[in-house]
């Protein structure tokens, strides 16, 4: 039985098998993705180095057969597969669709902001003509909405069964759904060991892709980093999820497992300056730390070479509207210190650069550089370790770190969508408190703009003119994401919301 | 304190060690523990702290004695750099600990009675936590910083002290030299501060010597969950945390000597223990 | 006999002498919890909410609420035998710690064992001899186990026995991925496995538990070694010691019935200190052995301001502790005729 | 048995120590020999060689002890152990301690006859019945389950008599039997002894302090001095004729019932003292209705340890104090040194009602001077941590206020009072003798000159020689700094030597009192008459015997 079962280690806990629960972490989207189906996908493309990707500009129907766009953009029409069927055996219909759309939009938290994105804000947008035709109005035509469609939060559930399990206090049946999917997905859950493991087994069933050629899946939870490495290099296991950078380097080198490390689009890791906080409201300060960072030693000692530089870029003035792109900025302490005497911090200050606990493995030692680095401009920076919890809090929700290390990354792949969550005063990952009228005004201009509109790629080229020029978030590098797998397992791609898909996995007979 | 009974001391002290020859070692031990961290970062060949991409991860080589780590940094420098640290964190948790717990065991154990009762229940309630797992909540809760660390160390080696001065208190309070004391006309804190307390002292030094390992441990334990000391501070504890993760790969120098160090250092201590209980015991005295 | 009674009684008067305790600690849990940084509401809405979703969960999480208020909720679910649901993972904590308690315990006993197989033989023999290079070498073993950190130990372990070697099992938790978990019965998956029948799997949970428990018991080998030395000893030089060689008891007469028995009672002393001591140790080896415990679950818990997680795991510590110190009330009576009989 | 020449070793710190020297004594069959001689003087380390029970640092070095033909020495551990509890067996002081306090007393006796294959396991309870029948143990099936923890003292002895009995051996050591044990239980323990060799014919080897003792009960006396046998002689001829002069100097210290403080020491010795005869002054302690309630467990079992005492002491009188232990003699002296609040009654010191301030703030109060106590043990009541002269400094700085080199001075004229070599004054408690801390502990005493000295038992824990010295030197000091004493101890004999007028307690309440002499020469309570005959006597004043039967005496003890 070993043959068709596909052993996978994460080290994170599934802590829900309902996106759209509150509470529900990021690891547990992969339930979403694989035992839940979307109205529609994305393709798969080949990249450079051979390994496989999802393909942005390539939608691909999945419970949907065919979908249609009105002429103003504000009319979404999809048919739903006559085949597509529940686990339970019940069709799919447009009803499902409404049914969880709606729960998505009305629940709060972070399904309704994901859902908001592709502007899918109430329920009255989204009908159910018939069994089998879904409609949506939008406020406006917006290119997000349909990649938005194929988010794991845009899941279509057997509502039939939901209700069932629906209450007054809980009409979304949230507390059912959690412990219990109810999908047409590829795969089933078979069994849930909260803090353990999770065991997917496969819906031979399937309608809306190949059925997958793997019987079941076992995800278990190493919590230990070592442990997960000498799992997968002593052959126990098939497949490890978002290893190590460093892993990443030295299993590719002893050639034993298969490693595949694919840079993540539209994410990048960022020093953060705070513009609440006095010293960086300077942009001379901005820019002499953009100029004071190692990027080579975080590059190398942090990333272990995985990913892509983004220092050293060519000008100032953007060529392309590529996301994201080199800022033009690389090590150099002349100028750094220049800058700094320029400044009215010629003195220099102490600061605390914050990071994520849970980020710590790349986080720690790029802060420790920063550190040492500052340092000999005059910064004197002590290290803050925030722990999970409470990074969220005073990072994102209060912005109330000075100085700290980022890592966001929008879903969606369009600059903009970036912009829009990360230099829009107000907004969620702006925890630079960075406020530019002209950049809140471009981004509001573009952020539904079809990218062939002839105005899209200017505004995008200002923006990112205008951020390397203000530098309130230093990138350093485009992070990868790193899985290494047995020689025998294939069939890996790389999708942006950086959970394994693994219906279309495979595991050579050995 | 005269100059014979200095010599007299010494003596005691000669004496204590060549009967035990496990003593001996650990005086030695502690000996090096000390200089290290009196005079380490005058010692060290490098700085504990400089790090350099370009020599990251080398093995140990004349050089590098005991390699360097993912930053280029100097794993023995580090490793006797942070022996200041690490001794001073378990001295000053245990010498808390020692101070408020053997007061309130003290003074529970000779007046008894309420004082006895609620010192005993509030013991309790300590010991009832798993005592890393307070420890660990009380850094979580009050922030990673180096007295927090020393604090919550402090609280969970209390209760030790507390319930064995209560004990050694309560089994004196009625001796007859205490009668005796009371007779001279010794108020009840100074018969428990002179008469009762010093004779406490023997079996309290050997739990200090304990608790000053465990302290130790405790800093790594904390490190290791990420709620230890900050980087980039060499403390042994967090240099085994963060070195653990590289010996799979093949980089076991990384925690291996801190490894050692944090193990030498315990386990000197805990040795330590009947060797200063000795010292301190005049029964032992000739 | 009025015996019987005395020792009832006693037990019930240590009941009792756990109740202050016992309010002690939902207290300090409860202001424990509240003291941890971070917003539950704000890591509970997840990635992205806004902030009327966050004040929105904070309301129907009751956190908006004063804090004396929130106790006596608190102590109110806690009376209807409600713990809460945890956030982290989700699940509620009772169904947590019904599930995660056995695991821990299973690995705690197991180290136990190893540790007092290994470490009364050695303090015997060292209080045998005393001062002899037996001796000597004893407190050198023993020391050595309790100085090294236990994480670390436990991480060489499976480097040098899996990585390595291979002898041991993947340390991936409780059963190797070949095997189901027994029917539950006791949650001892290898009691469980045998009361099945299930040798096999027996066998495999097992081998699952030897490195972690090795790990955690070479750590307590030294407190009970320690203790049964210093008990032997003084046993050892007691009168009536003296009086059974007189007799002409034998050997081992003299040394287990005799000496041991009386040397015991410290020791039990000492080994519920040590279980509440490897309890809060297991966190660590927890996390090096992806063992599924309810140490593991405080860590992440802790990290992620989990208020139900915390106070439950804190709860059924303190409750565990309660018993274990009954337990060895009981174990104390019937080994020595004394008690409750003297004041 | 024949030992010749035994000589033991013993490794310790400050390299070998020979403890015994050249021993040669000899114990024929049915015969009972006593061997006496002050603490340390190697005794029981001669019995353990015997029994080839040395610690192990210790060793025979030299001679040879021999066995019914074995020679112990060289006998390997089987048949030693054969030979232990078969055909010799040992009592040891402190019964209680002796047994295994977890098992059952029966058990006990059990393992042993199991051990030597006298019984099995069926019978084996049987067996151990019969022999706890052998030392009269009343109702021995359900002592068999007793616990050593719920028996007496004396009880206890028995069963240790009955376990070293059980295999019926030739020879049984008796190492102090009785110390621990009050004057009364003393006397029916060895009387049991005594009785039950006879009855078997067995040797007797009887190792004592107590000259007394060993007058009565033995055949033949070694004596013994630093490891060595000074003198060896039937008890007649060595109780007439004392040859060594060690052995002369332990017989004149042993008390008897005509002979006076100065007797006890030897006629050359210059710390000889008489108490010169004065005419008692007003009362300074006036004791009234004193009660003294230990609360117990539960409400129904407190415990009147003093039930209504009224006495008073007179200056510069000497009051006695007797009673066997536990009667409240020490629960009485607590109260009048205001270390313990009396229940009720009250406690008039030079006419002040000091019963009245409490314990606790009684440190302060200006009558804590003129009130002092030398406690029973001298051992116990030094601080171990704190020198000779720091124990005696701390009244001295607490409430006489001396300071520097005054008290230096002060300090050095106490110890030379006391006869303490100055010497010894930076010594720790352990580093001195018995003798020593007794001392010590009446310097402190007496240091700030009080009015009332309390002596709990302060000969209780010495030897003989020691006690006789420190007998004079209270005499001594009584004369020179005219202070009164209250002195109590469960040894009628020792009481009469200092006292005038003597109580005897019992249960709390006072039974008689009247003239030393009187007392001792007509007893008129039955009890006072009990404690007179149990006290053992050398020969030159033959022990009377006593009329009541032994077990009514340990009845007295234990209701
Ligand atoms: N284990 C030992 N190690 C070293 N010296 C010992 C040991 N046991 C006894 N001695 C020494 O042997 C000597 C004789 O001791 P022993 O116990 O025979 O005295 P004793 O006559 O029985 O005295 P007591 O009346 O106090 O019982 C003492 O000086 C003592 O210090
Ligand atoms: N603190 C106490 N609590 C309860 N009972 C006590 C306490 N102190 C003494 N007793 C009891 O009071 C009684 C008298 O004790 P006390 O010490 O006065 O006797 P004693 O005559 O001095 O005996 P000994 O000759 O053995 O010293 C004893 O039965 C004792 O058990
Ligand atoms: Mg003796
Ligand atoms: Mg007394």
């Amino acid at each position: 039985a070993r043959n068709d079962t596909l052993v996978v280690v994460t080290g994170t806990t599934i802590n829900s098998l309902d996106i759209h629960r509150s509470g529900t972490n990021r690891p547990s989207y992969q339930v979403a993705v694989n035992c839940y189906d979307r109205l529609l996908t994305f393709g798969h493309k080949q990249l450079e180095d051979g390994s496989l990707s999802y393909d942005y500009d390539n939608l691909q129907p999945e419970l949907a057969e065919s979908w249609e766009v009105s002429e103003d953009g504000r009319t979404l029409t999809f048919k739903i597969r006559d085949n597509a069927r529940f686990w339970d055996g019940k069709p799919v219909t447009a009803h499902d669709v409404k049914w969880s759309f709606d729960r998505a939009v009305t629940l709060g938290g972070f399904p309704t902001a994901q859902m908001a994105a592709g502007s899918l804000e109430e329920p009255e947008q989204f009908e159910a003509v018939d069994d089998k035709t879904f409609r949506i109005r939008l406020p406006h035509s917006s290119k997000l909405t349909l990649p938005d469609l194929t988010t794991p939060v845009a899941i279509v559930i057997n509502s039939e069964v939901a209700k069932v399990h629906a209450t007054d206090q809980d009409p979304w049946a949230t507390e059912y759904l959690h412990r219990n999917p109810a999908g047409s997905g590829a795969f089933k859950v078979e069994r849930w060991d909260s803090g353990q493991q999770l065991v997917y087994s496969r819906n031979d069933d399937w309608a809306c892709g190949p059925v997958p050629k793997i019987q079941r899946v076992i995800i278990r939870e190493i919590p230990s980093q070592s442990t997960r490495r000498a799992l997968i290099e002593r052959g126990d296991v098939h497949f490890s999820q978002s290893i190590p950078a460093k892993d990443a380097r030295e299993l590719e080198a002893a050639g034993k497992v298969k490693v595949v490390s694919t840079p993540i689009e539209n994410c990048l890791h960022v020093l953060c300056t705070n513009l609440n906080f006095e010293p960086f409201q300077d942009k001379k300060v901005r820019q002499a730390i953009a100029y004071a960072v190692p990027y080579e030693a975080i590059f190398n000692n942090a990333a272990y070479g995985r990913g892509v530089p983004m220092w050293g870029g060519d000008s100032t003035k953007p060529e392309s509207t590529a996301w994201p792109q080199p800022f033009p900025y690389s090590q150099d302490m002349e100028k750094a210190k220049a800058l700094m005497a320029e400044s009215g911090h010629a003195d220099g200050f102490s600061v605390p650069l914050s990071f994520d606990l849970g980020q710590a493995d790349w986080a720690e030692p790029t802060a420790l550089l920063i550190q040492e680095a500052l340092g000999k401009i005059g910064i004197k920076v002590s290290l803050n370790k925030v722990p999970g919890a409470n990074w969220r809090t005073v990072a994102l929700v209060e912005k109330s770190l000075p100085l700290h290390l980022e890592n966001f990354g929008g879903w969606l792949n369009t600059p903009d969508y970036y912009f829009y969550w990360a230099y829009v005063k107000g907004n969620l990952f702006n925890s630079s408190n960075y406020d530019n009228k002209e950049i809140a005004g471009l981004v509001d201009e573009t952020l539904y703009m079809a990218q062939d509109d002839p105005k899209y790629a200017p505004n995008i080229r200002r923006m990112i003119e205008i951020a390397i020029d203000d530098v309130p978030r230093i990138p350093l590098y485009q992070p990868s994401l790193n899985v290494a797998m047995q020689q025998n397992t294939g069939g890996y791609e790389y999708w942006y919301h950086r959970q394994l898909d693994v219906r279309p996995l495979t595991l050579k007979q050995d | 304190m005269s100059l014979s009974s200095v010599k007299n001391f010494a003596r005691h002290a000669r004496y204590v060690m060549t009967e035990n020859p496990v003593t001996a070692l650990a005086a030695l031990l502690f000996l090096l523990i000390v200089i290290a961290a009196v005079a380490g970062p005058a010692l060290v060949p490098y700085d504990p702290m400089a790090t350099d991409g370009s020599r990251a991860l080398q093995s140990p080589s004349w050089d590098h004695w005991f390699g360097t780590d993912h930053l280029g940094r100097d794993v023995f420098s580090r490793v006797v750099v942070a022996t200041r640290l690490d001794l001073m964190i378990s001295l000053a948790a245990v010498a808390m600990a020692f101070v408020i717990g053997s007061a309130m065991g003290a003074v529970a154990g000779y007046f008894g009675g309420w004082a006895d009762r609620i010192t005993g229940r509030l013991l309790d309630t300590i010991m009832a936590f798993p005592l890393f797992v307070l420890a660990m909540g009380v850094v979580a809760a009050a922030g990673n910083t180096i007295e927090n660390i020393v604090y919550a160390t402090a609280i969970i080696n209390l209760p030790f002290y507390a319930r064995m001065a209560r004990a050694e208190v309560n089994i004196r309070r009625n001796a007859g030299f205490v009668q005796a004391a009371r007779l001279s006309g010794n108020g009840d804190w100074r018969i428990l501060a002179q008469h009762i307390f010093p004779n406490t002292l023997p079996p309290m030094m050997v739990q200090i010597s304990l608790n000053m390992g465990w302290a130790i441990l405790n800093a790594a334990g904390l490190s290791f969950i990420g709620l230890g000391v900050r980087p980039p501070t060499p403390e042994w504890g967090i240099m085994v945390a963060e070195g653990a993760n590289f010996i799979v790969s093949g980089e076991w120098w990384l925690a291996f000597f801190p490894g050692v160090a944090l193990m030498l250092a315990v386990f000197t201590f805990n040795l330590l223990g009947d060797g200063l209980r000795d010292l301190v015991d005049p029964q032992r005295r000739t | 006999m009025v015996r019987v009674p005395k020792r009832l009684r006693l037990v019930g008067y240590r009941l009792l002498q756990a109740i202050p305790v016992l309010i002690g600690i939902v207290v300090v849990s409860f202001l424990l919890t509240r003291a941890l940084p971070g917003d539950p509401a704000v890591y509970f809405a997840g990635p992205a909410a806004s902030e009327e979703s966050i004040e929105q969960i904070r309301v129907s999480m009751g956190l908006d609420r004063s804090l004396p208020v929130q106790f006596f909720a608190y102590v109110g679910d806690l009376l209807r035998g409600e713990l809460g649901q945890s956030i982290s993972t989700g699940q509620p904590v009772l169904t947590e710690l019904t599930t995660r308690l056995p695991a821990s315990l299973e690995l705690t006993g197991f180290a136990l064992l190893f540790s007092i197989a290994v470490a009364m033989p050695l303090g015997i023999l060292a209080a045998t001899r005393p001062n002899s290079w037996i001796d000597h070498l004893c407190r050198f073993v023993v020391t050595a186990g309790v100085s090294l950190p236990t994480f670390f130990t436990g991480l060489a372990l499976v480097y040098l026995f899996y990585f390595l070697l291979g002898w041991s099992p993947a340390p991936m938790g409780r059963l190797d991925i070949l095997y189901l978990s027994p029917p539950h019965v006791t949650g001892f998956y290898v009691i469980d496995a045998l009361i099945d029948g299930d040798f096999e799997t027996a066998r495999a949970a097992l081998a699952q538990l030897i490195l972690p428990a090795v790990t955690l018991g070479l750590f307590t080998l030294a407190p009970i070694a320690r203790m049964t030395r210093a008990a032997m000893l003084q046993v050892l030089e007691g009168d009536f010691i003296r009086t059974a060689r007189a007799a002409g008891l034998s050997g081992n007469k003299v040394l287990y019935t005799y000496a041991l028995r009386n040397a015991i009672l410290p020791v039990i002393t000492t080994l519920g200190m040590v279980f509440s001591f490897a309890l809060g140790a297991n966190v660590l080896v927890e996390k090096v052995f992806a063992w599924p415990g309810i140490g593991s679950y405080a860590v992440e818990a802790l990290v992620v301001s989990d208020y139900a997680a915390v106070q439950g795991f804190v709860l059924s510590m303190a409750l565990l502790f309660v018993i274990l110190n009954l337990l060895i009330d009981v174990t104390y009576t019937l080994v020595d005729p004394r008690l409750g009989m003297e004041d | 048995m024949d030992i010749k020449a035994l000589t033991v070793e013993f490794g310790t710190r400050r390299g070998v120590v020979d403890a015994v020297r050249q021993v040669s004594v000899t114990v024929a069959k049915g015969e009972t020999v006593g061997i006496v001689g002050e603490s340390g003087s190697g005794k029981s380390v001669t019995s353990y060689a015997v029994m080839r029970i040395l610690d192990r640092a210790g060793r025979i070095a030299g001679g040879s002890i021999v066995f019914g033909g074995i020679n112990v020495g060289k006998a390997d551990e089987r048949t030693m152990r054969d030979l232990r509890g078969r055909e010799m067996s040992m009592i040891f002081q402190n019964p209680r301690a002796a047994l295994n306090p977890i098992r059952s007393v029966g058990r006990q006796i059990d393992d042993v006859l199991i051990e030597h294959s006298l019984a099995t396991r069926a019978d084996a309870r049987e067996k151990a019945i019969d022999v706890l029948k052998a030392v009269r143990i009343n109702d021995p099936e359900s002592r068999y389950h007793a616990y050593p923890f719920e028996l007496s003292g004396g009880m206890c002895q028995r069963v240790v008599i009955a376990i070293a009995l059980a295999c019926r051996p030739q020879l049984l050591i008796a190492d102090e039997p009785t110390t621990g044990l009050d004057v009364t239980t003393q006397k029916a323990v060895m009387d049991l002894i005594r009785e039950l060799t006879a009855e078997r014919n067995m040797s007797t080897l009887l190792i004592t302090h107590d000259l007394g003792l060993s007058a009565a009960y033995c055949d033949r006396i070694v004596v013994m001095e630093k490891g060595r046998v000074v003198e060896e002689a039937d008890t007649a001829t060595l109780f007439a004729d004392p040859q060594h002069p060690y052995t002369r100097r332990l017989l004149q210290a042993t008390p008897r019932l005509d002979s006076k403080v100065a007797d006890l020491l030897p006629e050359e010795d210059s710390r000889r003292r008489t108490p010169s005869a004065r005419p008692p002054g007003e009362a300074l302690l006036r004791i009234q209705d004193l009660v003294k309630v230990f609360p117990g467990k539960d409400k129904g079992d407190e415990y009147r340890a003093v039930d209504g005492l009224s006495f008073e002491v007179r200056c510069g009188e000497s009051l006695g104090l007797v009673g066997e232990s536990g009667c409240g003699k020490s629960t009485t002296s607590s109260m009048i040194m205001r270390l313990l609040d009396p229940t009720s009654g009250s406690i008039q010191f030079n006419g002040e009602d000091i019963g009245a301030v409490p314990g606790k703030r009684f440190a302060g109060h200006p009558a804590r001077a003129g009130l002092q106590m030398v406690f029973q043990d001298p051992t116990d009541s030094l601080n171990p941590r704190w020198s000779a002269r720091r124990s005696i400094s701390d009244p001295l700085m607490r409430l006489g206020n001396v300071r520097g080199s005054a008290l230096r001075a002060k300090v050095e004229a106490l110890a030379e009072m006391v006869g303490l070599p100055e010497h010894l004054l930076d010594r720790f408690p352990h580093q001195l003798s018995g003798g020593q801390k007794a001392r010590v502990g009446i310097a402190r005493a007496i240091a700030l000159e009080p009015k009332l000295l309390i002596l709990d038992e302060p000969t209780a824990a010495l030897d003989v020689s020691v006690q006789a010295v420190v007998l004079n030197l209270l005499v001594e000091l009584r004369e020179r700094l005219g202070m009164s004493y209250l002195f109590i101890s469960h040894d009628l004999n020792v009481v009469r030597l200092l006292c005038e007028r003597v109580l005897v307690m019992k249960a709390g309440r006072i039974v008689e009192q009247g003239s030393a002499e009187h007392l001792l020469d007509r007893p008129e309570h039955p009890y006072t008459r009990q404690l007179l005959a149990a006290i053992p006597h050398p020969p030159s004043s033959p022990p009377r015997v006593s009329s009541e039967s032994e077990d009514s005496v340990i009845a007295a003890r234990w209701p």
